[in-house]
């Protein structure tokens, strides 16, 4: 086992995983409650990351973030080094591609929220991000775990935008994924099957564990489906 | 608010509302029109079944955010919009203080009975926050729920868990839309009068919108009555009531008086 | 921190590379890390900044990519080695004879090839196809995979039954084990020189210069013809 | 089922039930145990908040399976799980035909009122269909709400939807948990009147829980009270329920008479 | 424009989402509504596909489909050819790949409907099967936007597994991710530029199509978040 790889994934997913949470509560509560025109242009733009092959999207990024531009070379400039190449670079290919993954579960999460709950907290003194954070957010948690688990699974995973802006360099940008991609590629399939079986089983453990804490408690349960 | 109706009375009105509403769903439409002054400390709502009551508390308590209105609570405007003026105010309904009992009791189910009434008391000191609940809890007789979740309540025990989480909040202004219509005639007055009673303490004024002549009588000095979207009348119970008290009377005197009870099958 | 030499590889030096660096670091005392891509992806990665210090390719059009937007050191690609073409079969797939010619076989469906656009053996193994004339013939069974590697792999997981790989990877322990190949006549295809280039933001030039030197001596050149690599033709 | 207080009266009972349940979630916990039988046409139930009427219709109506449970709807065994017996038997709810309109009204939102109350007669001739579901509407006085999403209906409206949507079903049995609770005490009287002509009609067995006194004695023939999961009396309104209706016949005549109707402030 | 790679990726997605939904919504039903004890292992294993690089889980296929095993050459002895370089095979892939994205947002959407409009339904006469016809899947419309939105837009997107199942072929399995991924490999930037912007402008289209017809209009909307 790459140990090395094994912890760069980790905390790269769950990096990943907080950032997108942080970006994508905000954006899917202005999503499920807003009126604004905008709402399905920026809901149809926050899932197209996912459209385009990772390798291109990855490209793209490494275009965009590169020398070549000014942006890039602002980043750069600020930095000390390009994003590409990076953790960090990782870190925002990463986000980008896993967002639709977060905000889609959410959006739909939040917006299925009972009103009158809303309307409750509110002639309770209770403000719009008071709201959300004690009202909407907890009865949301199965959203909250799809999206959760879903970005972090998917960047585990991950590896078109990995392989393309972090150049696989071993304890930087070399995660297990593309560990896992080398050694197939390099017919070591005995360690190949342990890498994965390894991956699968602690995803599994990891899954059974977030979903066994998500049970909801708080229906009026008549035994029935 | 020159064009607004305020009676100089030793009392002053703490409400003083002007709302127009149009519901465009139907080709139809239901229209809420009224202009009115409250002032007395407990004030009944009555009307038939879509008249409109529960869209006037909404607006109060903000809501609903009326086409044209004007809407003052203890003197002070909430809401303003009126028909050509430029000036528009409407405050968020979280700063109101306005305690709103729904007639759909919204208790939060995913919390416990306890901290569904806590849920206002949030950002105060624990031990405070602790001891205020378990009073509240038993002005409403619910203090062995505390633990409960709302799956584990009755309907009542949810209307009555919703009636203490509104007074947590230390509302000003207190709007109860059929609080007790799913209690008991005995837990109905009891609650009804620990409530009453809380609120006289704070000369908090409380509007009840309720079909129960009994109540209506108990609980208020003044009644308004409501029919489509209007207001038929104002007035004491005495003189808003008389028909309906009426025909009450004559129908519980025309129930026959009790056989025997031994003819009772007691469990 | 320690400076590793870094080096981008392309993959289908995967099977050749290790021993390589471990010959390399013990004589000189410099850890090397290798990241293996297709070439493709290593030039576009290093024309975008990619912080590597030696790019070994699998042909000479791309680091010449390199060369061309002044980011080598050198005047033009270094060729360091070059590759050979094998067609490769499944075990109990055409157990008699096995030329090129026998693709033409009915019993064999499925012919396995690296993407001949930008995988150069790919590249190589299409000019063979049609030097051979045998085009039209074997045109529908072809399937193309992104790289060699996964073109073997199509092969060794018995959805192909015949590839044309590089000689680097047919002899390979699991390569052999699963069937058995024949070259490609060297005059079929073009020969497949592969280049490098030193990068000129390498932060440790010398390194990467020691590593090319020695993958051009004598010891580097026998430890490249025992994994399936001839010495440049120049 | 010689373990059942089945009476031999000319109307045979339509409902034989035994049950037993225990709601785990408390240290103290709820217990409710019952054990009677109902063959009057129109039964009502009364009780205190949390005494276990809704629990009860749950268990008739399958929503709720008890620890342990004898019922019978109409002679038909629907619930079989007697304490030490092997044979268990459970009619699924759906099967049972047993209308009941819940305390909340529960109405779809995803349909309009009228596919709401169309809901059971899924599959049914189109224009039969549409044809009962006006009828439907309006013996709940809701033709004109026909097209509205229940987001636009008040909560009287709904609880009116709601019945009709039971009464679709052509359910054999009907249970009303406080069915008329958001009913000004006009609409209620039409409503109820229409409903128990509808089960006349039939001859479906009412039974419904309520805490209107007025209600028990106009649509009771018999009456249940419950305590605390138990059944307390069961008897005629009158038998029952005296002492409740001298409390609220004193009540009445407490308040005085009305003032000259001059100080009516009609709007 | 590569239209013969569009109409194929555009078919691939459909059929994909297509099986997916069929597939999801049974699932996520019995997930959503279940006691069993593997529920949560069950829900786990349904997460797991995209924990693999696609790379990786396509190499796994390409073996498991392959004539090495038996259940690859029982599936070569009916189609009469295998799995592997096929459209079918595609299917097969894409759907393994793509479950997680249907099943997950599917089944919290499911456990988020409101229970006493289930037993309301059930009074009514409405059986297991009835009820999620008319009942739950009608309320969980958001969730099952969101399952197909992400399912089809991670098809169009998908790329390893079908590069490594695919094997390219023009018209059969060459899908547009993968003759974009050619196109920006070959360094033809221009037309990869092209190729990607189409791409996004046409899912850009059919996402707010998607997004501006599932909005709400079943709840009592006051006008707070
Ligand atoms: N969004 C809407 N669109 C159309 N009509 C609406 C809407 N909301 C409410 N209404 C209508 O407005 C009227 C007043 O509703 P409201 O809820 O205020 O009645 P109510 O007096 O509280 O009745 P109840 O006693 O039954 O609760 C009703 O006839 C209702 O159908
Ligand atoms: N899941 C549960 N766990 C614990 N206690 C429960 C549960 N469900 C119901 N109860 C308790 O059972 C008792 C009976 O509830 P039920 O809903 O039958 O009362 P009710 O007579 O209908 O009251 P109301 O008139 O207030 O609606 C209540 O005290 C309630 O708290
Ligand atoms: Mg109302
Ligand atoms: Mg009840």
């Amino acid at each position: 086992m790459d140990t090395v790889a094994l912890l760069l994934t980790l905390r790269l997913a769950l990096v990943t995983t907080a950032i997108l949470l942080v970006l994508a509560v905000p954006l899917a509560y202005w999503l499920a409650f807003t009126r604004s025109r905008w709402k399905t242009l920026i809901q149809a733009v926050c899932s197209l990351p996912i459209v385009l092959p990772p390798t291109v999207l990855g490209f793209y990024l490494l275009v965009g973030l590169g020398p070549s531009t000014a942006f890039g070379r602002a980043i750069t400039h600020v930095l000390g080094h390009p994003l590409a190449f990076s953790f960090a670079g990782l870190v925002v290919g990463s986000v980008l591609y896993s967002l639709p993954f977060a905000v889609q579960p959410l959006t739909s999460g939040f917006a299925a929220v009972d009103r009158s709950l809303l309307d409750a907290a509110t002639t309770l003194g209770s403000g719009r991000w008071d709201r959300m954070a004690r009202v909407v957010l907890p009865l949301s948690r199965g959203s909250l775990l799809t999206a959760g688990v879903l970005s972090f699974a998917h960047t585990v995973g991950e590896f078109g935008v990995v392989l393309m802006i972090g150049g696989n360099l071993p304890g930087a940008t070399r995660t297990l994924s593309i560990a896992l991609y080398d050694q197939v590629q390099d017919f070591q399939y005995a360690q190949a099957n342990r890498t994965a079986l390894f991956l699968l089983a602690i995803c599994l453990l990891a899954l059974m564990f977030l979903y066994s804490r998500g049970q909801r408690r708080d229906s009026r349960s008549s035994d029935l489906a | 608010m020159p064009d607004l109706p305020i009676s100089i009375a030793a009392n002053a009105p703490w409400l003083s509302a002007h709302i127009e509403h149009h519901f465009q769903r139907d080709r139809a439409g239901f229209t809420l029109h009224l202009d009115f002054t409250a002032s007395a400390q407990r004030t009944v709502v009555f009307g038939p079944s879509g008249s409109g009551k529960s869209s006037l508390l909404r607006a109060i308590a903000g809501l609903l955010q009326p086409d044209v209105a004007s809407i003052q609570l203890h003197g002070t405007v909430v809401c303003q919009n009126m028909r050509g003026r430029q000036q528009r105010f409407f405050l968020a309904p979280e700063k109101r203080r306005v305690g709103l009992v729904m007639q759909n009791p919204a208790v939060f189910p995913h919390l416990t009975a306890a901290r569904n009434v806590a849920f206002a008391l949030h950002g105060t000191e624990k031990s405070a926050q602790k001891e205020k609940t378990i009073r509240l809890l038993q002005l409403v007789e619910a203090d062995t729920l505390a633990d409960r979740w709302p799956r584990e309540l009755s309907g009542g025990q949810l209307q009555r868990v919703a009636i203490a989480r509104t007074l947590a909040a230390e509302p000003s202004v207190l709007l109860l839309d059929e609080p007790f219509a799913a209690l008991d005639a005995q837990s109905r007055q009891t609650i009804s009068q620990n409530v009453h009673a809380w609120a006289r303490e704070r000369q908090v004024p409380v509007l009840t919108v309720t079909h129960n002549l009994e109540e209506a009588f108990a609980a208020g000095e003044e009644v308004l009555t409501m029919e489509e979207g209007r207001i038929l009348a104002q007035g004491t119970p005495e003189q808003v009531l008389f028909e309906q008290r009426e025909q009450l009377l004559q129908m519980l005197h025309a129930t026959p008086s009790p056989g025997s009870v031994d003819n009772l099958r007691g469990k | 921190q320690t400076k590793a030499l870094r080096i981008a590889a392309a993959a289908d030096l995967q099977p050749v590379l290790p021993a390589f660096v471990a010959n390399f670091e013990k004589s000189s005392g410099t850890h090397a890390e290798v990241s293996y891509a297709s070439s493709a992806t290593l030039a576009t990665q290093i024309l975008n900044g990619a912080p590597y210090d030696l790019f070994l390719a699998a042909n000479l059009a791309f680091p010449q990519k390199i060369v061309d937007a002044s980011l080598a050191v050198e005047p033009s690609p270094v060729p360091y080695a070059q590759g050979s073409l094998v067609l490769w079969a499944r075990r109990g797939v055409l157990p008699q004879s096995l030329t090129m010619q026998s693709l033409t076989d009915p019993s064999v469906h499925r012919i396995a090839v690296a993407d001949p656009i930008h995988a150069p053996y790919g590249a190589a193994a299409m000019a063979a196809i049609q030097s051979l004339g045998l085009k039209t013939a074997l045109q529908p069974k072809l399937v193309f995979a992104e790289n060699i590697a996964q073109a073997a792999q199509f092969g060794q997981s018995g959805n192909a039954d015949c590839a044309l790989i590089s000689k680097t990877i047919a002899i390979t322990p699991t390569m052999r084990q699963a069937g058995r190949f024949v070259p490609v006549p060297v005059t079929a295809y073009p020969p497949i020189r592969q280049g490098a280039v030193i990068l000129r933001n390498a932060p440790d030039k010398q390194a990467a210069e020691n590593f090319l030197s020695y993958l051009q001596s004598p010891a580097g050149r026998n430890l490249l013809l025992s994994s399936g690599l001839e010495p440049p033709t120049q």
